[in-house]
C-alpha cells in the first residue's frame, strides 16, 4: 500500500451551493479526510426578528429554493403552534397533498437528474436522452407534473404563496382536485413504475458501503409521516415531542463549515429518505411497501447510498397518499373556507415536518404584538453534515488503494446521495452545460 | 321581433341548450364580485349581478391578442378569431360602450378587421339591471337603458323575464328555447316599470349638469386646480383605465420561439394614465407629470372621443371608482368640481 | 453567428431562481440551441474565460464575493441580474437593518467571531457592478426569463413593465385585495408577475422591487382611507424593499 | 378608408436595396416593396417599418413620390426597431404597412407659393421629400429657401444634396450648426433661428414648413412671427409614440388629435392653441 492521495474539491459540483472535499493520504495513511461547507451564511434567524408574525412564511420560504413548501410549512405550523391558531382538516388534507407535490418534485430531480445519470456512468442526463430517451422523457414528464401540482396549491412551484396561518389564501374546488386525481392516477402512477423499473435495474450498480447509523425521523402512530408526529430515532424508542426539539439535535460550529453541525445518541445522525423509511417504513401504503420490496429496500438498511431508492419509494407513497386524501376531500366535498381572525398575543412555537432531505425545525418567540423576538431553525442539510463526514472516515480507509479518480467519485456520490439541498447543481445542469 | 316571457326555469332551460350549442360566456360570481366567464352550466349564471370587474370589452378586444403571426420565410399572416359565442348578461351601460367600440372600431377611419371579426362573431344577451352597483351613475349618462347593439335582451320582471330579439341572429338563439310564451301587455308594462326605475335608480353619484356640456365644460378647465390636487395621489397604476368598458388604448409587441424566426405580433390592453405611456425615443415623455396624464384620461371621456363619434366616453359604470385604489377617479366628482368653478 | 457564451453563477440565495431554469423542463434544450453555456457553476477554474452573457444570482454579502463578481463583470459582455436577491438584494437585505456583529451573535453565539462566518451589509449586484439587464421576482418568472434570453439574443432591449402590478392584477380580473382589508404592495411594485400573489389570494409584498417613481407619498396617505398606518405600509415595504430608492418611508 | 376586408396590421414585404450610413448615428435606406408597385405616398407621410420579433416603429419617408418605385428613409439609432434595421443589408427583407398620416400640401396649397423650409437634424428627413417633390416640379411654386441646422458638422444628413442645393440658382439655401466640434466649418455657427435675419422672404407670400427636434418649434415659431407670420402659413411636422398608426392604439394623441391620422403634418394654426402640442 503507497498510494498518496491528495483531492481537493473546491466546491463540489452537483451539491447545494458550497461543499468542499478535502483528502490527504500519504502512501496509504490518511493525513486528512473532511467535508467542508463554506457556504455564504445568510442569517435568517437574525432577519426575521422584529417581523410580523404574518411575513414568516415569505422570509422562511426563501431559506431554500427547493424545499421552499417545507419550510413554509415548518415557519407556519410554529406561528400556529405561537399563536394557537386552528387548522381545518380540509386546509389539513390540502397541506399534505401541496407537501407531496414538493416531494415528488425535489425527488425526481434528485434520482432523475442526478442518480440514474450517475449509475449509468453517464455524465449527465443529455447523453442519456440519445441512448435513454424514454427513461429521460419520463422523469422530465414527472416532473413537470410535480411542478404544476404545486403551482395549482401552493400558488407557484417555488416560494409558495397561498400557505398562510390558518389554512390557504385561496380557495379549491372539486372540480379542481377531481382534475388532478385523474391525471395522478393515469399519467404519475404510470411514470413513477417506470422510473422504479429504471432504477431497479441499476440497483446493483449502488455501491455496498454500510456503517451502522443513527436515523432521526418524525414518525406518526397512524401513517407514514412527513407532516405531523413526533421526533424519534433508529437508536431509540422514544418519541419526543417536537418542542424539545433542540434536546435531540445538540447542534455545534464546527470549523469545517459555516453550517452548524449537529448530533444525538452518536458522534453524528442522519435524516432524510433513507431515515425515515427505516423509522417507518411499515406505515409505507399498499403500491409504495410493493415498491420497495421490488427494489430490495429493507428496514435497518445503513447503505447511505441508498437514499436514491427510498426517495423513489417515497414518491410513491407522496402520490398513494394524495390520491387518498382527494378521495377523502371529493367524498365530503370541498367547502369554501376563509382564514381564521387572528388573536395576536405573545407566545412561542415550535414547527416541525419532514423536508425531502430530512427533518425539519423552526422555533419562533413573538411578543405580545406578534412580532417575532427570536427564532431557531435547524435545516436537515446541517443534520447531515457530521454524518457525511462520519461516513467519509469510514469509507475512505477501506477504497484508499484504489485510483485516485475513482475514490473522488465515490466521496463525491456520497455527497450527493445526502442530496444535501441540492437544487440548481444537479448533474442535470452541471454537466450538460459544460 | 318576438317578445316571449320566460319563467325562471325555460330560461335556464334556455341557457344549459346555448351552453350545449356552443361557446357561451356568462355572468357568474367571483368571490363577492361578478365577473363574466365561460359558462358550464345555466346555474351559473348571475343574471342578478351588479357590475362585472371588468366590462364585456374583453371578449371583442381581449387583454392580449394575437394580430399577425410571423414565420422564417413565411413573412406575415393575421391572425383572425371568428369563432362564434354567445355573451350572456350584457348590462345596458356596457351595451353602450360596446357600440362605441363599434364606432371606433368599425367607422372610424380604416376597420379593424380583428375587433370586426369577433364582434360579428359574437350574440349579444344583453339584460336590464336587477342590482344596481355600489358606485353606478349610468342614470346621469343616459346608459341605463339600451335601445340597440344587442341581438337579445333580457329583463327580469316580477314572474318572470321578458325576452326581446332585436336581429335575425337573436331569433334564431331564441329558437333553441323551444315553445315560450309571448310577453302579455301587462308583462311590457312591467318591463318599462323596471327600466324606468332604473333610470332613476342607477344614480349613485349625481352629475351636475347634462353630459353633453362636457366638451364645452372640458374646454375651459385646463388650468383647473382639480388635476393637480387629485393626481397627486395617483399611483399611476392604470386601473381606471383598464377596468372602463370605454378604454380601448393598447400596446404592440413581439414574441417569438427559440428560433428567434417564428412567432407572434399581438396587442394588449394599454392605459393611458401609465407613466410611460407617452415616452419617445430620446427620453423626452409628452405627458410626463402625474396630473397630465389625469386630465388626458377625463379630456378623452369628455371631450375628445366625444369629438370623434359624437358621444361622451364614459357610460357610468362605475368601475374606475371602485377600482382605484386611492379613491381620486371618480369622474362625476371631477367634473362636477369643474361645474363648480375653482 | 456563433452563439452567444453563457455563464451562470450563483451568491447568497436560495438558488430558487436558477431551479426556475430547470423547471424549464425540456425547453431547456431550446435554451442551448439558442445560448452556449460554458459555466453553470464556478467549479470552472478557466479565469481567463470570457462570456458573451453572464447570468448573476444571489446578493453580494461578503468582500470576497464582491471581488468575485467584479472579475465576471470585466469577464462579461452583457451581465444579467436574476432574481430578487441579485437585481435588489431582496429579503437579505433585511439583515441591513441591524447591526453586522449583532446578526453574527445572534445566529452562531460566542463562535460569531470565526473568521469564515464572516459577513457584511447586503448588497444587490448593481451595487458593485453596473448591470445591463434584470430579470426580477423570487423567484423569477420562466416565461419573464425566456424573453429576457430570447431578447438579449435578438440584439433587443427586454420588455420588462416599468407600471405597477396593479396592471396584471386588472387584467387577470381580480378582486382587489384592499377589499380583503389587506395592505397590498401592488400599486407600487414592477409588474411582471402577473400579479401573481393577489391572483391567489394574497397580498403582493413587493419581491419585484418597487416600480420606477412608485407614488411612495400617496400610498402614505392612502392608508388611511383603509384603517392602515404608515407604520403598516413600512413594515410591509421593508420585506423585500430595504434600503432601496424610495423605501424609506 | 373604410373596410376592404384587409387587416390593417399586416405588414407587406419589402426589400432593401441600398443601405448607406450617414451619420454615426443614421442610416440610410432604399427599399422596394415585394409586389413591386409604388408606396403611393406623398410628402409628409410615414410607414410602420417591422422588423419580426423585434417590432414596428414609425419612421417618416423621405424620397419624393416622384423619385421613381423605391423609396427611402432615414434611421436614427435610438432602440430596438432602429436598432436593428441598422444590422439590415441590401436584399433583407422587412416588413411595411402604410403610408400613412397628412402630407405637406404640394399639390394644393402650396402651390404658386413661396416655401420656407426650416429643417432641424433628423427633421430634414421627412422634408426632404417635399423639397424634392417642390425642384422636381419648380414651376408650380415661388421662392424656394431651405434652412438646415445640425448639431455638429458631422450630424449633417445628406450631405451632397446639401451641397447641390447650395449650388442651386433657383434656391436659396442657409446652414448653420450648433457646434464646429473642431471640425473644418465655413459656414454659420448657432441655432437654425439666427439663419432667420439673413433671408428675405415675404410673409405674405410664403409659406413655411418645420420640422426638427421637440425643442426647436418653439423658438423658430417665435422667429417666424416676430417676421411677419400669421399661424396659418405655418406647417409643422410632429412626432410622438405610436404603435399603431391607423388611429387606434391611443398612443400619438395629441389632446384630441391623432398624430398618426390628423398628423404628422399638422397646419400650425391648428395646433397652436393645443396645450399638448408644442
Ligand atoms: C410620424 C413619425 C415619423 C418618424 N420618422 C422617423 C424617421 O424618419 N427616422 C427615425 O429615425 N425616426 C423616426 N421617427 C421616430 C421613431 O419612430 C422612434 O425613434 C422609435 O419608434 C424608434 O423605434 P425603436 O424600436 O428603435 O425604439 P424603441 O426600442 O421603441 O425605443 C426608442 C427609445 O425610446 C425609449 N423608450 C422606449 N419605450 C420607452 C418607454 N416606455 N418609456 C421611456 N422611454 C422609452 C427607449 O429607451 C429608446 O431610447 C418617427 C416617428 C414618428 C411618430
Ligand atoms: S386607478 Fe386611481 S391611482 Fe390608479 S391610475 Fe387611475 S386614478 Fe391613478
Ligand atoms: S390587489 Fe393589489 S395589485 Fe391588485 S389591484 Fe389591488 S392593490 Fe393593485
Ligand atoms: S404579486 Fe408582488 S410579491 Fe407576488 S410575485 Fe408579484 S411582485 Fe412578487
Amino acid at each position: 500500500m503507497s498510494n498518496t492521495v491528495d483531492i481537493n474539491v473546491h466546491h463540489v459540483t452537483r451539491v447545494e451551493g458550497h461543499g468542499n472535499i478535502v483528502l490527504r493520504a500519504r502512501d496509504g495513511k490518511i493525513e486528512k479526510v473532511e467535508w467542508q461547507v463554506p457556504e455564504a451564511p445568510r442569517f435568517f434567524e437574525a432577519m426575521v426578528r422584529g417581523r410580523p408574525w404574518s411575513d414568516i412564511q415569505t422570509i422562511v420560504s426563501r431559506i431554500c429554493g427547493i424545499c421552499s413548501i417545507t419550510h413554509s410549512f415548518a415557519g407556519t405550523k410554529a406561528v400556529e403552534d405561537a399563536l394557537g391558531i386552528e387548522v381545518s382538516k380540509q386546509a389539513d388534507k390540502l397541506r399534505h397533498m401541496t407537501h407531496y407535490a414538493e416531494y415528488m418534485q425535489s425527488h425526481i430531480l434528485h434520482v432523475g437528474y442526478l442518480a440514474v445519470p450517475d449509475l449509468l456512468g453517464a455524465k449527465s442526463v443529455v447523453p442519456l436522452v440519445a441512448t435513454h430517451g424514454d427513461a429521460v422523457k419520463t422523469v422530465i414528464r414527472l416532473h413537470r407534473a410535480a411542478n404544476e401540482w404545486s403551482d395549482w396549491l401552493a400558488g407557484r412551484t417555488t416560494h409558495p404563496v397561498t400557505i398562510k396561518p390558518g389554512g390557504f389564501s385561496r380557495n379549491f374546488s372539486d372540480s379542481e382536485v377531481r382534475e388532478w386525481k385523474a391525471r395522478l392516477e393515469k399519467e404519475v402512477v404510470p411514470d413513477l413504475k417506470a422510473i422504479a423499473g429504471v432504477v431497479l435495474s441499476l440497483a446493483d450498480k449502488l455501491p455496498a458501503f454500510e456503517r451502522p447509523t443513527e436515523y432521526m425521523a418524525l414518525t406518526h402512530p397512524d401513517y407514514y409521516t412527513y407532516y405531523h408526529g413526533k421526533i424519534t430515532s433508529t437508536d431509540t424508542d422514544e418519541e419526543v415531542d417536537i418542542h424539545e426539539f433542540e434536546r435531540v439535535v445538540n447542534e455545534y460550529v464546527s470549523p469545517q463549515s459555516t453550517a452548524k453541525w449537529t448530533k444525538w445518541h452518536r458522534d453524528s445522525y442522519a435524516v432524510g429518505a433513507l431515515a425515515r423509511f427505516n423509522n417507518n417504513a411499515d406505515q409505507l401504503l399498499p403500491l409504495a411497501a410493493e415498491t420497495a420490496g421490488k427494489l430490495g429496500l429493507k428496514k435497518g438498511c445503513g447503505n447511505p447510498y441508498m437514499n436514491n431508492v427510498a426517495q423513489v419509494v417515497e414518491c410513491v407513497q407522496a402520490v398513494e397518499h394524495a390520491l387518498q386524501l382527494m378521495d377523502e376531500l371529493l367524498t365530503a366535498g370541498l367547502k369554501e373556507e376563509t382564514l381564521p381572525d387572528v388573536k395576536v398575543r405573545a407566545g412561542e412555537g415550535v414547527g416541525c415536518v419532514e423536508a425531502p432531505r430530512g427533518i425539519l425545525f423552526h422555533r419562533y418567540v413573538f411578543d405580545k404584538k406578534g412580532r417575532c423576538e427570536r427564532a431557531n431553525i435547524c435545516i436537515p442539510t446541517n443534520q447531515n453534515h457530521a454524518n457525511i463526514q462520519k461516513d467519509f472516515e469510514a469509507l475512505v480507509p477501506g477504497i484508499i488503494d484504489r485510483p485516485q479518480d475513482e475514490i473522488r467519485l465515490m466521496m463525491e456520490m456520497l455527497v450527493r446521495a445526502y442530496d444535501p439541498c441540492i437544487s440548481c447543481s444537479t448533474h442535470y445542469l452541471d454537466v450538460e452545460f459544460v | 321581433m318576438a317578445i316571449k316571457l320566460f319563467k325562471k326555469a325555460a330560461l335556464k332551460k334556455w341557457v344549459d341548450s346555448l351552453i350545449a350549442g356552443g361557446r357561451v360566456f356568462g355572468v357568474q360570481a367571483k368571490g363577492e364580485r361578478f365577473a363574466f366567464g365561460p359558462l358550464e352550466k345555466a346555474a351559473d349564471l348571475r343574471l342578478d349581478y351588479d357590475v362585472t370587474i371588468l366590462p364585456p370589452k374583453k371578449y371583442l378586444q381581449p387583454q392580449t391578442e394575437d394580430l399577425v403571426k410571423f414565420s422564417k420565410g413565411g413573412g406575415y399572416e393575421s391572425v383572425i378569431d371568428s369563432e362564434p359565442f354567445v355573451l350572456l348578461g350584457v348590462h345596458p351601460y356596457d351595451m353602450a360602450a360596446i357600440n362605441q367600440m363599434d364606432a371606433i372600431f368599425l367607422k372610424d377611419g380604416e376597420v379593424d378587421t380583428h375587433y370586426k371579426a369577433r364582434r360579428e362573431a359574437a350574440t349579444i344577451v344583453a339584460c336590464d339591471v336587477e342590482s344596481p352597483s355600489e358606485n353606478v351613475f349610468a342614470g346621469c349618462m343616459g346608459t341605463a337603458v339600451v335601445d340597440k347593439g344587442y341581438d337579445v335582451l333580457v329583463t327580469a320582471v316580477d314572474g318572470g323575464y321578458v325576452v326581446e330579439t332585436a336581429s335575425p341572429r337573436g331569433e334564431k338563439l331564441l329558437a333553441a328555447a323551444g315553445e315560450v310564451p309571448d310577453a302579455s301587455k301587462k308583462d311590457m308594462k312591467k318591463r318599462k316599470a323596471v327600466q324606468e326605475k332604473n333610470r332613476k335608480r342607477l344614480r349613485k353619484h349625481e352629475l351636475k349638469g347634462e353630459p353633453l356640456g362636457l366638451p364645452c365644460l372640458l374646454g375651459k378647465s385646463e388650468n383647473h386646480p382639480v388635476w393637480e390636487e387629485k393626481a397627486r395621489l395617483c399611483y399611476s397604476c392604470g386601473s381606471c383605465n383598464l377596468v372602463c368598458p370605454t378604454c380601448y388604448c393598447f400596446d404592440v409587441q413581439d414574441d417569438t420561439d427559440w428560433t428567434l424566426e417564428s412567432g407572434r405580433r399581438y396587442r394588449v390592453w394599454d392605459a393611458c394614465l401609465l407613466a410611460d405611456f407617452a415616452a419617445v425615443a430620446g427620453g423626452h415623455n409628452f405627458r410626463k407629470e402625474r396630473a397630465a396624464r389625469f386630465r388626458h384620461r377625463y379630456y378623452r371621456k369628455g371631450k375628445y372621443i366625444p369629438e370623434k363619434i359624437g358621444e361622451i366616453a364614459c357610460v357610468g359604470c362605475g368601475r374606475c371608482i371602485t377600482a382605484c385604489t386611492a379613491k381620486i377617479a371618480n369622474p362625476v366628482e371631477v367634473y362636477n368640481r369643474l361645474t363648480e368653478g375653482c | 453567428m456563433s452563439k452567444p457564451r453563457l455563464a451562470i453563477f450563483d451568491f447568497a440565495c436560495c438558488e430558487g431562481c436558477q431551479l426556475q431554469i430547470v423547471n424549464l423542463e425540456e425547453e431547456i434544450l431550446d435554451l442551448i440551441s439558442l445560448v452556449d453555456p460554458v459555466e453553470w457553476r464556478e467549479a470552472i477554474s478557466d479565469q481567463s474565460d470570457t462570456y458573451d452573457i453572464a447570468i448573476v444570482e444571489g446578493s453580494i454579502t461578503r468582500p470576497e464575493d464582491e471581488e468575485r463578481v467584479k472579475k465576471i463583470r470585466e469577464r462579461s459582455k452583457v451581465l444579467i441580474a436574476l432574481g430578487a436577491c441579485a437585481a435588489i438584494g431582496g429579503v437579505n437585505k433585511l439583515k441591513n437593518n441591524f447591526d453586522m456583529d449583532d446578526v453574527k451573535k445572534c445566529v452562531y453565539g460566542k463562535d460569531a467571531d470565526l473568521p469564515h462566518l464572516n459577513t457584511a451589509m447586503t448588497k444587490a449586484v448593481d451595487e458593485v457592478v453596473p448591470v445591463d439587464f434584470y430579470v426580477h421576482g423570487c423567484p423569477i418568472d420562466r416565461d419573464e426569463f425566456k424573453h429576457v434570453v430570447k431578447s438579449v439574443a435578438l440584439g433587443k432591449k427586454p420588455n420588462i413593465p416599468v407600471y405597477p402590478v396593479c396592471v396584471e392584477c386588472k387584467l387577470r380580473e381580480n378582486v382587489c385585495r384592499y377589499e380583503f382589508n389587506e395592505l397590498c404592495l401592488g400599486p407600487i411594485t414592477r409588474a411582471g408577475c402577473g400579479a401573481r400573489c393577489p391572483s391567489n389570494g394574497s397580498w403582493c409584498f413587493g419581491c419585484r422591487g418597487l416600480a420606477p417613481d412608485p407614488n411612495v407619498d400617496a400610498a402614505k396617505e392612502v392608508m388611511d382611507k383603509y384603517k392602515k398606518t404608515v407604520d403598516d405600509l413600512r413594515d410591509r415595504i421593508l420585506l423585500f424593499n430595504s434600503k432601496q430608492e424610495h423605501a424609506d418611508v | 378608408m373604410g373596410d376592404n376586408g384587409k387587416d390593417i396590421y399586416l405588414p407587406a414585404a419589402a426589400e432593401v436595396v441600398r443601405v448607406e450610413q450617414m451619420t454615426k448615428q443614421e442610416k440610410f435606406f432604399e427599399f422596394r416593396l415585394a409586389s413591386g408597385k409604388p408606396l403611393g405616398h406623398m410628402p409628409g407621410q410615414f410607414a410602420e417599418v417591422s422588423l419580426p420579433g423585434i417590432g414596428e416603429a414609425p419612421i417618416s419617408i423621405s424620397s419624393s413620390p416622384t423619385s421613381g418605385d423605391t423609396f427611402e428613409m432615414v434611421v436614427r439609432q435610438v432602440g430596438n426597431v432602429s436598432g436593428a434595421m441598422h444590422r439590415l443589408e441590401p436584399g433583407d427583407e422587412v416588413g411595411v404597412r402604410g403610408p400613412f398620416g397628412t402630407t405637406f400640401p404640394v399639390d394644393g396649397e402650396l402651390k404658386g407659393r413661396d416655401l420656407l423650409f426650416i429643417c432641424g437634424g433628423i427633421g430634414l428627413v421627412p422634408v426632404r421629400s417635399a423639397i424634392n417633390y417642390v425642384l422636381d416640379k419648380r414651376g408650380d411654386y415661388g421662392k424656394v429657401t431651405v434652412l438646415f441646422g445640425a448639431k455638429t458638422p458631422g450630424d449633417r444628413l445628406f450631405v451632397d444634396e446639401l451641397a447641390a442645393l447650395d449650388g442651386r440658382e433657383d434656391v436659396e439655401f442657409l446652414e448653420t450648426v450648433d457646434d464646429t466640434c473642431g471640425e473644418k466649418w465655413n459656414a454659420c455657427v448657432g441655432v437654425i433661428t439666427m439663419l432667420f435675419e439673413k433671408i428675405e422672404v415675404s410673409p405674405e407670400s410664403t409659406t413655411s414648413i418645420i420640422c426638427g427636434p421637440p425643442v426647436m418649434y418653439k423658438f423658430a415659431i417665435m422667429g417666424l412671427h416676430e417676421m411677419g407670420f400669421t399661424d396659418d402659413r405655418i406647417y409643422v411636422s410632429l412626432e410622438r409614440r405610436m404603435k399603431c398608426g391607423v388611429g387606434k392604439c391611443g398612443h400619438c394623441q395629441i389632446n384630441g388629435l391623432y398624430t398618426c391620422q390628423d398628423g404628422p403634418v399638422f397646419r400650425y394654426s391648428d395646433v397652436a392653441e393645443v396645450r399638448e402640442a408644442i
